[in-house]
This record gives structure tokens, sequence and C-alpha cells, in this order.
């Protein structure tokens, strides 16, 4: 009952039945990359991509968030929250990848002593469509970080490309209630099954790069104050934010307020420990003062203090840090150093 | 569909409370040092403001953002929280330019705060420097409003010079009381000063508390903390008995921001106040 | 050079007055005004004006700001050149100036918004025509809506 | 190439053998096919690290200023472009010149990474060949040769100084022919002839996507300020969020800043993960520059850069007058 097939000619029936019910988001191809949006038409909608440029965090937490308003009046000051829209929205189209960061910022957002009620909100309003990746990219490693190509944690439906037509299956009530609302869909047949059996076992032998993550934690704590390790990354690094606002699982954010005549509004940004200004106290003071520290904490979170602190890698294995980084500096050359270091 | 609605007291904890400032003291001369006293603008807000000494509140300026500060006010002195500011970036220098009736806002309590159930009878020893005495003037007059459940109290202050030694009036008082043995110390004395002149390591030293069934608690600049230390390991004080208090650049003040992380720790949920032992294992990112 | 776009509606039109942020060097076009203010020289009220200690401190920030912040127009007024109280300030003004509004004209502010000129202390006539040029223009192009930020 | 990778790291060793320098700033292999990375060489075991090809895109120059590589004798290889940028930095006494040696490496012109990528997207290259004039694509399923004339980097094909105006060693002896050239006079007339509303509404289009991650001020070889002033926060100028205005005001200022000193290397527009590319801007820029001080940047290490100098006779057709 919950595997159903869905043929590419009815793709755009689908997705406008989709869209009769919720606001859906959707991979669209812009300006040479692909980025999530909220589709008009399901004719923009664009599949034939590996992953998009601005990971689907955005989604969950904006670049850009208004916490809260406020308005001066001749009594004081008046706090406005702007409500979130409370309606459902559709996902569609998630990387596997993608979907294993969001299990990793709700891990992060929702837990500790204080749960963060904007990306709360959002996820809880989200049904994820997830896109099953038959053809990954030479900078994939996501086996390696605890997924793989065929990965369906965190989805509620997942789409898996049988040249012809889409292989869906609902991995949850809220997958079922969703597949309940679209009658039409064809019950998926023995053959598309085993088709989607053999891809996933296709895609998950063409991932090259292995990354031995046991130990990798206390290996790179050893290495943290090992100077001679860390110079030749950071003699390269130009410490621009790219590889840290386009990771998916990279979550640190600045908080600024906006003044206007009236009031006024505090908003969030992404931020990243690239920065300079990032650490830096108001006496000047800057705990991670050149570019050696900051690159250091980069690598130290994921791969150290994520897994000490929510026993997980802080890293999903999408490889946009190695493709965006302007002086190709790739992150597996840090893992391969790591490694040398302990075998020498 | 972005229909706005008045804020409830729903628990969203980058939502700060509103109050207002209604007294405001100054406490050096060159004037960039004042202790703010603020009061909810709505009474209940205090019964949900429950602070040890030790924790820091977010305070708003609309329009310019939040710096984090440490509570300088102690839980027993009720109706009233008291914040002392140095003038340093944006909003700190927009609360010295604000009069008293000022709206501000307030996010807290924040932080572990100094950990008073251990303290429980130990002696006590407080060292402080300058400005950053504001959670210890806090912690110190925690600790006289429940005088009985500790042992011996020594107090050692310094500043630079004697108008830079911040409450004045509460000093004068511990001066007087049996209770306490306050030492104040400056680094340079001017015609009106009597008392100790010298650099706080040297005058905890010379006071030489003792360390048997004791906690040293320190705040003040890298400095005077880097040299106190040593002095405390002399005088037989483990690691874990000396306890410290962090500041690093924060934002959020709930451990989700990242600005003020130090290795695993987040100094806004995991600290500030850290003891000597755990920093040793700490990357010395502060 | 500049489109109907820029116009204010009809009904605008009528009620609605440039607001225009005036750099004015203490040292001449201060003066200047001031002179214009004593002489009763009439100009139109349309000005507000930041006294800055030479044309030189005009850093190009504040011409943008002005504009974020929802001023229709600049003006930015120093000494005469050879008469720059700092002996150069002036012609370093004069080039930061000419580029930075060759920059925005560029990318699509219409000219009129950013005006310069030369006005020493004894021109206050000088000064309320300079002033009366850069309110006409600024009233032609309408209500600035580039580059504010809501 | 294959010649000039040789006398290249032949210049580098004797170098270093020599002492007269103690660190080489170069190309290596990068990991992923049209790319290259910087390559630090110290030791004469290194040097077959360095490489040249038509994927060095980098311009090497922003190294000079990581606080590691201060106090250093340092062997640097520049293009042409690269070449004056490091000229600005030593006419604005921010490098010193006889701390550095600059070999200068004929350019015939260096291939767009994401010209390639996006000619044959959504597939993924994994491997690139170079040959003469053929740039042969390698993935999956399939293999196309282009020709490389048609995939270098924008600013190559409006290049008029792929020798290097400053060096101390040049690679290859001989001056090179120049490459096509496009019309930047012609491109910026006509976009001049557009409307103010076209022309806002291009830059505001074009700029919308930028995720303020500062990696073209972070590439650029000019942008060497201790403190940026985006970093400054009394007064905070720039406001931080993404609203467009925000977003506009961070790039004009950043214009005006390399105004008159900006060679059009193209390092910001390479840098960008965002695709945006700005050099119908910084052209205009160097067109001013160049038509109201007649001054081009990078020429000369002595003259100061014209945001630095002005003359009594500036144009200033624009003074109002208060006729």
């Amino acid at each position: 009952m919950k595997e159903k097939f869905l043929q590419k000619e009815q793709f755009p029936k689908f997705i406008n039945e989709l869209m009769n019910r919720y606001p859906v988001y959707a991979p669209i191809k812009k300006n040479g990359f692909h980025v999530f949006e909220k589709i008009s038409s399901p004719k923009i909608i664009d599949l034939e991509y590996s992953n998009t440029k601005i990971p689907p965090k955005e989604l969950f937490f904006p670049r850009a968030e208004t916490l809260f308003s406020y308005a001066k009046s001749k009594e004081g000051i008046d706090l406005i929250q702007d409500s979130h829209p409370d309606e459902t929205r559709v996902i569609l189209g998630i990387r596997p990848c993608d979907v294993l960061s969001f299990l990793l910022l709700d891990k992060f957002f929702n837990s500790g002593k204080f749960q963060d009620p904007y990306y709360q909100k959002r996820r809880e309003n989200s049904l994820i469509i997830g896109l099953l990746c038959a053809d990954p990219q030479s900078t994939c490693f996501c086996t390696s970080t605890g997924g793989s190509p065929f990965s369906e944690a965190g989805m509620d439906i997942s789409l898996t490309d049988l040249e012809d037509k889409y292989l869906v299956k609902s991995l949850n009530i809220k997958g079922d209630q969703l597949l309940e609302q679209i009658p039409w869909l064809g019950t998926a047949s023995e053959r598309d099954i085993f088709d989607a059996t053999r891809r996933a076992k296709k895609a998950l032998a063409s991932i090259k790069t292995e990354i031995p993550i046991e130990k990798l934690s206390d290996k790179l704590e050893k290495l943290f104050n090992n100077d001679a390790f860390w110079s030749p990354f950071s003699q390269k690094c130009i410490n621009c934010g790219s590889c840290s606002f386009l990771c998916p699982t990279c979550h640190c954010f600045d908080v600024v307020d906006e003044k206007t005549s009236t009031g006024g509004k505090r908003i969030r940004l992404w931020d990243t420990c690239q920065f300079t200004l990032f650490t830096q106290h108001g006496s000047g003071h800057n705990p991670r003062p050149t570019g050696k520290e900051r690159i250091r904490q980069r690598i130290m979170h994921k791969f150290c203090y994520y897994p000490k602190t929510l026993n997980e890698i802080g890293c999903v294995g999408c490889g946009r840090c190695i493709r965006v980084c302007s002086v190709n500096q790739d992150i597996r050359s840090i893992f391969k150093a790591v490694q040398e270091v302990e075998g020498g | 569909m972005e229909q706005k609605t008045l804020l409830r007291k729903k628990s969203n904890p980058y939502i700060p409370k509103l109050a207002t400032i209604t007294e405001i003291t100054r406490e050096n001369d060159i004037n960039d040092l004042k202790t703010f006293k603020l009061v909810f603008n709505e009474k209940e807000h205090f019964k949900n403001f429950d602070y040890m000494p030790g924790q820091f509140a977010e305070l708003s300026f609309f329009g310019a953002g939040e710096c984090p500060i440490g509570i300088a006010s102690s839980p027993t002195e009720e109706g009233y929280l008291l914040f002392t500011v140095k003038r340093v970036g944006t909003v700190s220098t927009l609360l010295h330019e604000s009069k008293v009736g000022t709206t501000i806002g307030i996010r807290g309590p924040f932080g572990n705060g100094w950990p008073i159930e251990q303290l429980i009878g130990y002696s006590i020893v407080i060292i402080g420097g300058g400005f950053a005495f504001s959670t210890l003037r806090s912690l110190t007059k925690y600790i006289l409003a429940n005088r009985k459940l500790f042992k011996a109290i020594v107090v050692i202050y310094g500043a630079r010079n004697p108008s830079e030694l911040c409450y004045k009036q509460d000093l004068a008082e511990w001066e007087k009381s049996p209770e306490i043995h306050l030492t104040t110390t400056v680094d340079a004395g001017d015609k009106n000063w009597t008392k100790k002149v010298g650099f706080v390591p040297a005058v905890t030293k010379e006071v030489a508390p003792t360390s048997k069934d004791a906690y040293a608690i320190v705040c003040g600049p890298p400095v005077m903390i880097k040299f106190t230390i040593p002095v405390l390991t002399e005088l037989g004080f483990a690691n874990d008995k000396i306890l410290l208090s962090l500041e690093n650049r924060m934002k959020c003040g709930i451990g989700k921001c990242g600005h003020c992380s130090i290795g695993e720790k987040y100094v806004c949920t995991d600290g500030p106040v850290f003891t000597q032992e755990q920093l040793r294992f700490m990357p010395k990112e502060y | 050079m500049t489109t109907a776009e820029e116009h204010p509606k009809p009904e605008e039109e009528k009620t609605w007055e440039p607001k225009i942020l005036a750099f004015l060097c203490n040292w001449c076009s201060y003066a200047g005004a001031d002179l214009a203010g004593i002489s009763r020289i009439q100009y139109p009220p349309n000005i507000r004006i930041v006294r800055v200690p030479c044309s030189g401190r005009v850093n190009p920030f504040y011409l943008i700001k002005s504009l974020q912040a929802g001023w229709d127009g600049v003006l930015v007024s120093g000494c005469h050149p050879g008469d720059c109280h700092y002996i150069s300030g002036n012609l370093v003004a004069r080039r930061r100036f000419a580029i930075i509004k060759d920059i925005l004209e560029f990318m699509g502010i219409a000219p009129g918004r950013l005006n310069f000129s030369w006005v020493s202390a004894a021109e206050g006539e000088k000064f309320s025509k300079v002033v009366k040029e850069v309110v006409e223009k600024v009233k032609k192009l309408g209500p600035n809506k580039k580059l504010v930020k809501e | 190439m294959e010649s000039l990778q040789n006398s290249m790291r032949e210049i580098v060793r004797n170098l270093l053998t020599e002492h007269k320098i103690d660190l080489a700033i170069g190309y290596e292999k990068g990991t992923l096919p049209l790319r290259t990375s910087p390559c630090f060489v110290t030791k004469e075991g290194e040097i077959q690290k360095l490489v040249w090809n038509s994927c060095c895109d980098l311009d090497l120059t922003k190294y000079l200023f990581k606080p590691e590589n201060q106090n250093k004798k340092i062997g640097i290889i520049v293009k042409g472009c690269d070449a004056r940028a490091l000229t600005v930095c030593i006419a604005e006494k921010q490098i010193e010149r006889n701390k550095t040696f600059i070999i200068g490496m004929p350019c015939l012109g260096i291939i767009d990474k994401k010209k390639v990528e996006a000619a044959v997207a959504p597939k993924e290259i994994l491997e690139v060949k170079v040959i003469d004039d053929q740039i042969i694509v390698k993935g999956k399923d399939f293999e196309r040769t282009l020709s490389k004339k048609d995939y270098l980097q924008t600013s190559c094909l409006a290049c008029r100084y792929n020798n290097p105006p400053i060096y101390d060693a040049l690679v290859g002896g001989k001056p090179l022919e120049l490459p096509s050239e496009i019309d930047w006079d012609k491109i910026i007339a006509e976009f001049e002839a557009k409307s103010p509303e076209e022309r806002w509404a291009y830059f505001s289009e074009l700029l919308k996507d930028c995720i303020k991650c500062y990696a073209c001020r972070n590439a650029c070889p000019l942008c060497y300020c201790k403190e940026c002033f985006v970093d400054q926060t009394q007064p905070q100028w720039v406001g931080k969020t993404t609203d467009i205005s925000d977003i506009m005001f961070y790039h004009i200022v950043r214009a005006f800043h390399v105004a008159g000193r900006c060679t059009g290397c193209g390092a910001c527009t390479r840098a960008c993960p965002m695709n945006i590319d700005l050099r119908l801007l910084s052209k205009k820029l160097e067109k001013i520059i160049k038509d109201r001080y007649n001054l081009e940047a990078g020429l000369n290490p002595e003259e100061p850069p014209a945001m630095g100098a002005h003359k009594a006779e500036d144009p200033q057709e624009f003074i109002t007058e208060g006729h």
C-alpha cells in the first residue's frame, strides 16, 4: 500500500495536486545553479540536479529572520512578534544528505535547556518529500558520515527516479496521509522495487571517498595544539564565509537590531566562525585572533565537539564546501592528514 | 497571513521582558561605570526571573542590540535588579546615555552562576578586581543573607585607584561588619586613601586566607587572574576549589548562536562559571 | 535623463517636498549659509545642514547612508579650489565625490540626487541660488525610492 | 606550458638554494578538475609540487598579507593581472618591494571553471585535459571537446597586460600576443544608454543573491585593510541584513574603495559562491578613472593611487553653480 509509482508525464499533475493543498518548495534552476524556492508552477521544478547551491537549511533557518519587532509609543515600547504562518508546507526533491542535516539541526536547535521556537515551528509544519540520489558526485562522502545516497531517514515520502517514473514511498503516517489524498497513484510493482534497490546499490558503490571517522574526534583533540598540523590548511584559507554559509549543518548566527523612525526589529542572520568579528570582545581582545584558530574551530566543531556533545558528526558529507571553496581547500585532505599524522 | 499579534507570556527565549531604569549610580570618577537599577514593567516577571549570584542577563537597548551583563544584585534584594555596566560598545554607550525612566529589555537569567549549594559549609574567599566585582557583590550579599550556612568569608577587592572601587556604600557596611573580613586595595592611592596599596595577587598573599575547607572565587581582568591563581595554588587551593567566571563575545545567551563557544562548551549555558580544573582541559579560547 | 517613473504621482506632487541633506564646510559654505541668513536672502527650507570641518571630511558613506535613510537629495559644499583651510581637502573631496557620484549614477541613481558646489563665506547670495537649484532638481526627480531601506 | 612550468620551477629552485627567498608562493594541482590551489614552498624537495597551467586562476598577492608571511622574503608567481594588483600594493606601501621576488608568468588566458561547468551541467566533470587550444572534458558517460578561447575568464578576454608590468624574473622571456578583446567601452556605453530604472533593476537583480559571505573582499588582493568598513561597529555604517539596500551599500562602498586601484583581475568574481559577476561595475570604475584622471592602476609602483592624489585642474563638470 505504501509504495506507489508516479509516471513522469503525470508529475505536473502530482505537483498541481500538492499545490492545491499546500505551498510547495522545490529545487529550481537560477543563475546557473539550483535553489529551493516556493514554486508557482510545476514547470519550473528541475529535479535533474545533483544538489542545490544554498542548502535547504534556509527553509528552516533563513539567512535573515526577524525575531520580533517593536514599536515606540507614548507609553513606551510595544513588542510585536510576527506570527509564523501555521499552514503545512511541502518540501519536495531534497537529497538524503540534506534531510540528514535537518535531523542534526533538530538535535541542536531542539535540545538543551533552551529550544529554538522559530526553527521548531518551521520543522513541525513541513512535509519532506526526499529525492534519493542515484548519481552521487565525486565530492560526496555521505557514507562516511552515517548517511547513504538512498537514506530515507527524516523523510516523510521518498522518490526514486526510475527513468520513466518515480517510485513513491511513504515512510510514516504523515506520508500515508499525504498519499491518501492522491488516490490515482498506481501501486508499485515488485519490478519497480527491484529496480530501486539495484539503483541504490549502484549509487552506494559509486561513492569513492571513505573517511575513517572512528577515533577522528579523539585524534583531532590531540592535534588541537599542533600548529604544524593546522598551518598548511590555514595558509591556504582566505577566511571568507562561503564554506560555512553554504554548509547544511552550520548554524551559527548573529543578532542585530534595525531601527526605523517608529520602532525597529531584531533580526538574526547567518554568521560564521571564519570571521574575525565572530569572537572579538568589546575590548578588542580576540580569543581566536588569526585564521589558524578559526579554521581549526570549524573542523573541531564538526568532527570533535559535535560527537562529544550530540554524539553525531556535524557533517553530512554533501561536499558543498569542497566545490565552493575558491582556493580549493578540500576537507578530504584534512581528513587524510589526520590519518597520516597518526600513522606516522 | 503575516498577522501581527501582541506578545503574550509565551516562553520564547529570544523575546526580552520590558523593564524600566529607576536609578542610575555613577560608580567612578571618569564616569565609564554606572550601576543601573531596573524594575520589570510587569511585576510578575520578577517571579519568572529566578536567578542566583553569578548569572547574567542580556540587556536590550531597542534599536541597538543586546549585551550580556552579570547581575550585580542578589536574589535576596527583592523588587529590582542591579547591573553594573562599563561603557565599551554600542549598547553599553547607549545605556550610559539613558536617563531614569528609559525602557529597556531583559532576557535571562542565563548561565550557571556560582555553585552556591556546593559552597555551603565552606569558607569562601572572594577575590575581585575592578568592575568585574559585580557578580561577586551579588554573591557576597547573598552569602551575608544566609551567613550561617558558611564558615569564614574573606573578600579581597582591588581596583586601579580608589575611585574605581564600585559599590562604595556596600563596602563601607562590610568594613564594619564582624561577619566578613574585607580587604580593599588599589594600585595607586590618592591623598585620602589610608588603606592598602598593591596589586591583588600580592595582597592575597599577604592576607593569606586559609585553604582549609575553602573555595576561592576569582573575578577580574585577565592579568589579575593570571597572577592570582599561582598565589592561590601556593596557599593550598586545589584547582577544583578555584572558581572563575569567563566572558566571551555572546549573542543569544541560550547556547544557539555559537559565538561564545570554547571547545565543546558554551560560556552562556555551560558557564560562565568554571573551575580552574575544568579550564585546564579547555582550549584557551577566551 | 529621468523617466516618468521617478516622478511623484499628481496628488503626491502637491504635498511632497524634498528633503535634502547638506554637508557644509565650516570655513566657507556654512558661513555662506549663515551670511544668507543674516542678509535675509530667501532660500527653500528643504535643506538640513550638517556642519563638517572640511568638505574633505565627507566620507562617501555619508552620501550613501543619506540616501538609504530616505533623504531625497544630498549636497556637499566646500571652499573654492585654492581656498581650502587645510590646503587641499576640497580637492580630495572633489575626486571622491566625482567617483561616488559616477558609481551611483551608473547603477541607476538619477543625476541630481547628489550635488556638489563651491560656496565661499562671502557668497550668501550664491548659497541661496545653489540651494534653489538643488531643490528644483530634486523636486523634478520626485521622492527617492532607490536604496531606501524599509 | 610544460617548458614554462619547468623554467618556473628552476627559478624557484635557484632562489631557494641561494637563500634569496624564504618562501615561494605558487600553484599546486587541485583536488578537483579545473582547479589549482595555492602552494607554499620552502624546501627544495617541494618544488615538484609547483604547477603552471591554464587553471592557475588565483591571485596569490593576497597571501603576502597573511600574518605568517610577514618579515619573510617571498618569491611569488604572478600573471599580468596579479602583477598589476601587486604593483598597486607596492605603490600603496603595503608590500615591501625589496622583500618580494616577483616571478612573472606569460599568460595565455585562464580557463573559467564556472563557464566550463555550466557547459556540461548538470553532468559532473571528472577529468579535464587541456591540449593547446582545446579543453577535453570527461565525465561518467560523456566526453566533450571545447575550444579554450570560448571558455576563458571574462577578465582575460579584455586583458591588455598578459605580461607582468613589473617582475624580477620573467618566465618565457618574450611578450605574448594579446588574446581577443571584449570591447568594454561598448558594453558600458550600451548599458549607460538604458534608463536609470533599468540600470537599477539590473544591479538589484544581480545582487539579490548575495549571501554576504564576503568572499569577494577576502579574495581581493587590494582588500588588505586590517579592519574592513564592514566590521566597524562604532558607528556601524553597513547594515548587516540581507535587505537589498544593505547588500547594495556593501557593494557600492567596496567598489568605491577599489576605485583607481582595481586591476580587473577577477578574483572577486571567481571567489563568489553565488556566481555574482560585478565586472560591469569594476570596468566602469576603470573607465571613470581613465577618463577623468588619465590613470590606470597597477602599472607604475612609483605612482600614487588615483584616490590618493588630486590636481587643481581635475574635471568638475558636476559642480552646481546656482544659476
